[in-house]
């Protein structure tokens, strides 16, 4: 696929909470193809400590408004400075990066997501439903709290959510959800994004129980494209780059 | 119309004085997208030793102030594999491909450098005497001019075209090894390659790269990279190749009054896809403000009196 | 309560392990409107030598990205205007006050080694052999094992308190060097001081500083303190002091991780005049927050399992 | 004189022209004692670029309102970043820095200002007024869009001016000027800031008339306190710190 470097001007800041905001950022052109489980590599203007580009999923596409939307989780003065953003200002991102989320041979399809994993899979979910595969996702967070825009989920497929502290759905990890548990689960591909014990748990589960399992994995990454090789993962061949031969692989074929 | 070609001798022609640099580039392939390569001087593509390399664990990178370590250790398929499967997708290029050379032993280096001297369209290779992410080799010889002088030897006498030294930066007095490189037959030398670099994390304790060592790169290094340059420039009467930390036109400039007959451009590929085409640009826009015909005016031109 | 104190041995017992370094705080005296100067752990007062010296012409001064580049050349009055007019002013400080001390020639070590020896409230001396900004002496010593050898040895013989020795970051192998000073009785090493760096300015196609080249400090040097810290407490027994860009408590909780008991913090001075008592209570915050009593703990701390 | 750091807010961002801006800064308690040429060191955040603090003039105190002004010429990153500071900003400062223009012996004193070098002299004008003596301005600039908030001055004494390309006063350079031309000129005190070669002409000029000249240079700094000795120039007496023995020096004293 293509990949282009474009400047974005911010429409919209939404700040969901202390810790998240969405981003709506919109191109004076046609947006070309993106799929969903790609990424966009942000530079961060002004912001003296951040020298490299931030990888930062697409968390909705909309080709009319000529609109993308991203997730943004402010952990350090990257994503700070992106959280600060405001209506008028310019992104400039490399995009789209990375290869996607497959097309499944099933529509019975679970979307597992934990913290700012979730970003993905609200693209993903909604090409699916386009697709007349309607997903079940399944959400989880420290409490209430960081469980954000559900409502948007919700437009798109049921929603079943995990809290640690059990302020909402049930307490506890993603894997003690009902959904998780042995016996027929009712889906037969899992689409799966966040912190890597949650993903490793949630692919163990699923091979154990012969579910195809789809990771989308997290990395430091230079360049994003394929040039510098920082971004390499374990997997059966050998090192391979997250930026281009993932973030999405197959859970069988990472050396977990 | 300002004249960008320089000639580094020993069949190497640049269209204009700017190469992007080995590790930072890929094959090219990767930036093809953003713009038409052929418009670069030169490609310097990935380390390539013996054999295929694994290069080092997971995590390789660590970003810096101003800077970015890296520990990717030669990760390649190796030389036979480039050969086969690399080459034919990317000889063609109008522009010139020169490879960069790895290896543990003096004798990889030169069965690289022998099988790349088969290639028709690689006008030269550039022998990375300077990679401190390898346990064996790499740095090691870059850092004495004995052992950089046996790598040189070797390879000169299997390999006819333009044979481009890197030099490593991680030593007391990098104008003797140039000196003695270039005694050796090497046709250019090239600098600098990473500064060996640390970094932790306070919180976990823990070194944020897998071999607890990196190369640090980027604007950081610029201002050592520009005084090896210089010193280099004056020790050796083969062209210098000048490179670190170059983000912009400015830095390409400073670097040729330093003394550099070319620059090449690394880390600031990640940032600007587009950075190389605008340093092209701003030479020749630098060129024309100032009145300078010939772009080989600038390599040494600093004012000193 | 965390307990701060570091004992670095012979006679320099340390109330916290954060000192300001040689050249970027004056004699205290600059600092004291901004905060007691009797909170820090030590102050390295500027380069002294046996006569007044004049230092480098203007420029001086060059900013580079996230650093910068000096060339003051060892301005100074001397050791016995420093010994007459200066030591009864700032004796009295409740910190200890370390002479930092350079020469030419070995004799010019000595001859001031022995005048501050004289000084009942100098508990060290940081013997500079690896200043970038004089033509004689300075790096040169500090840049090969028997030049720097010589100093210590000389510089032993006449000097009964600690003798901590500043090491230059622009060699091979900086563990060889620290090493032999340890060899010949150094109490501790201190690194890095400034990186051999250079900055040109493209329009007038001149260097910005007077003397071409100068010593490049900040965070952009970080990676490589760091580096080198970590590879000399490897090397040597005796106490490391690190130093090399330090802006933030992390940093400095970052170079004792890596080996170093006490840190130095120069460059950030500049920025912010009240880093230095802001990194001494971040260190005491990290400590409380990991449980550690005491900051000694936190020297060579590094997991790298 | 005992040093600060301090926060101040920007209340006010006047724009004189592309080049040129004035920046009000209040302070949330007293203002110090601040004399005329005297500087402050700024601390730029949000330039990925300017890592040091830059010096910049006093250009006018207002005690009562706990409020400085300072003139600031954009040239690079760091001072275009100040120019571009809004409302409710903050800047932080190391102030008071450096000595500061003498008290006259005489009542007949000439100020002259080329560039952003006008800037220490308005509050310079307004502390001699103070103490009843009522200064004339000689201010040189490229063409009038260089000659900026000419009725401030005017507010406090006399104002004269040049421009190269003569579209506003005397055509030409400072020196240009009647004001400068031999004969009783009228004055016998001069206080000079602005670029280097015209402080040197008139200096020389002052020399050969017997008025005393004293100047006020700028220098690169770092620490702007005297610890660093970066900012040394040449005199009488060797090299002496511009930050802490200047930046106002007595012309004669000055190897030039
Ligand atoms: C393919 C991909 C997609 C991503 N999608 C999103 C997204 O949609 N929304 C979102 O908020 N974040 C996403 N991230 C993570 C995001 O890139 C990092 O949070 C960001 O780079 C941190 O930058 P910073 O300057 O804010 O923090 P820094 O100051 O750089 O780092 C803060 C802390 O986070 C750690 N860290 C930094 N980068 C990474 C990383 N890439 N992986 C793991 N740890 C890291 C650092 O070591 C440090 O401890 C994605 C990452 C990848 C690789
Ligand atoms: C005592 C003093 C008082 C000053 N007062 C004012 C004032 O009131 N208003 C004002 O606008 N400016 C003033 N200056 C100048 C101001 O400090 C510089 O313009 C500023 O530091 C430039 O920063 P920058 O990041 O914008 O430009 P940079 O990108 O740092 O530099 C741009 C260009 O200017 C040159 N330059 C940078 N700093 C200096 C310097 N200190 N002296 C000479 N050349 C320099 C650089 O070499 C470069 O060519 C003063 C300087 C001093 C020393
Ligand atoms: C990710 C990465 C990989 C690199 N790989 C190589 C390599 O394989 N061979 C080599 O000679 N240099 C390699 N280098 C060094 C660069 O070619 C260059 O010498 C160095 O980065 C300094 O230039 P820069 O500051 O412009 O990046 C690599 C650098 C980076 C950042
Ligand atoms: C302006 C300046 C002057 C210095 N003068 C001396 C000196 O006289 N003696 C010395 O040993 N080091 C000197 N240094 C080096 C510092 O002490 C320190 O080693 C170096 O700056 C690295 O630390 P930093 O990055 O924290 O500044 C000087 C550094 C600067 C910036
Ligand atoms: S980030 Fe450069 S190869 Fe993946
Ligand atoms: S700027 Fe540091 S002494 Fe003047």
């Amino acid at each position: 696929m293509k990949k282009y470097i474009d400047d974005f001007t911010v429409v919209e800041n939404r700040r969901l909470n202390d810790e998240y905001v969405i981003l709506t950022l919109q191109l004076d052109r046609e947006l070309p193809e993106i799929l969903p489980g790609q990424f966009a590599e942000v530079r961060v203007d002004n912001a003296p400590n951040t020298f490299l580009r931030r990888p930062i999923s697409i968390h909705d596409v909309n080709l009319k408004k000529r609109q993308i939307k991203l997730l943004v989780q402010e952990i350090g003065e990257g994503t700070r400075t992106m959280g600060s953003l405001q209506k008028g200002d310019k992104l400039n991102l490399v995009y789209p990066l990375g290869n996607s989320f497959s097309d499944p041979d099933t529509k019975e399809v679970l979307l597992v997501g934990g913290g700012c994993g979730v970003a993905p899979l609200l693209y993903l979910g909604r090409k699916l439903k386009e697709n007349g595969i309607t997903p079940k996702f399944l959400l989880g967070a420290r409490d209430r709290d960081g469980l954000i825009s559900l409502d948007e989920y919700e437009k798109v497929g049921e929603v079943n959510v995990t809290t640690e502290d059990g302020s909402l759905g049930t307490k506890g990890f993603v894997i003690h959800h009902p959904l998780m548990r042995t016996g027929n689960p009712g889906y037969d591909h899992i689409f799966t994004c966040g912190p890597e014990p949650m993903m490793k748990v949630v692919a163990k589960y699923a091979e154990k129980h012969g579910i195809k399992c789809e990771v989308s994995l997290e990395n430091r990454m230079a360049c994003g494209i394929g040039a510098c090789l920082c971004c390499v993962t374990d997997t059966k061949d050998g090192h391979v780059c997250t930026c281009t031969d993932g973030p999405v692989f197959d859970s069988t074929y990472l050396k977990w | 119309m300002v004249d960008l070609t320089v000639d580094l001798k020993n069949g190497l022609k640049l269209k204009n004085p700017v190469m992007t640099a080995s590790g930072t580039f890929g094959y090219g392939e990767e930036y093809e997208d953003f713009f038409d390569i052929s418009r670069l001087g030169g490609i310097i593509v990935k380390g390539t030793t013996g054999s295929h390399r694994e290069g080092n664990p997971y995590p390789r990178m660590a970003e810096t102030p101003h800077g970015m370590l890296n520990a990717v250790g030669l990760q390649n398929k190796g030389v036979d594999y480039f050969a086969r499967e690399i080459y034919p997708r990317i000889k063609d290029y109008n522009t010139n491909l020169l490879v960069n050379v790895s290896g543990s032993t003096v004798e990889e280096y030169e069965d690289v450098a022998r099988k790349i001297n088969e290639l028709e369209n690689i006008p030269g290779i550039e022998l990375n005497i300077s990679c401190p992410n390898v346990k064996e080799g790499g740095m090691a010889f870059g850092t004495s001019c004995p052992s950089a002088v046996s790598v040189i030897n070797a390879v000169r006498k299997v390999y006819d075209n333009h044979i481009m030294v890197k030099l490593s930066p991680n030593v007391t007095n990098v104008a003797e090894i140039a000196s003695a490189v270039e005694g050796e037959g090497a046709d250019s030398v090239s600098l600098i390659n990473t500064l060996l670099g640390m970094a932790i994390d306070a919180e976990s304790r823990r070194p944020l790269l897998s071999t607890i060592t990196g190369g640090l790169s980027g604007p950081a290094v610029k201002p050592v990279a520009l005084r090896m340059v210089w010193q280099v420039s004056q020790a050796v009467k083969i062209p210098v190749v000048g490179l670190g930390g170059i983000m912009t036109a400015t830095d390409a400039i400073e670097f040729m009054l330093a003394g550099a007959s070319a620059v090449q451009i690394g880390t600031a590929n990640f940032i600007d896809p587009l950075v190389s085409v605008k340093v092209i640009k701003g030479i020749e826009d630098y060129c024309e403000r100032h009145s300078v015909n010939s772009v080989t005016e600038l390599t040494g031109g600093m004012i000193t009196d």
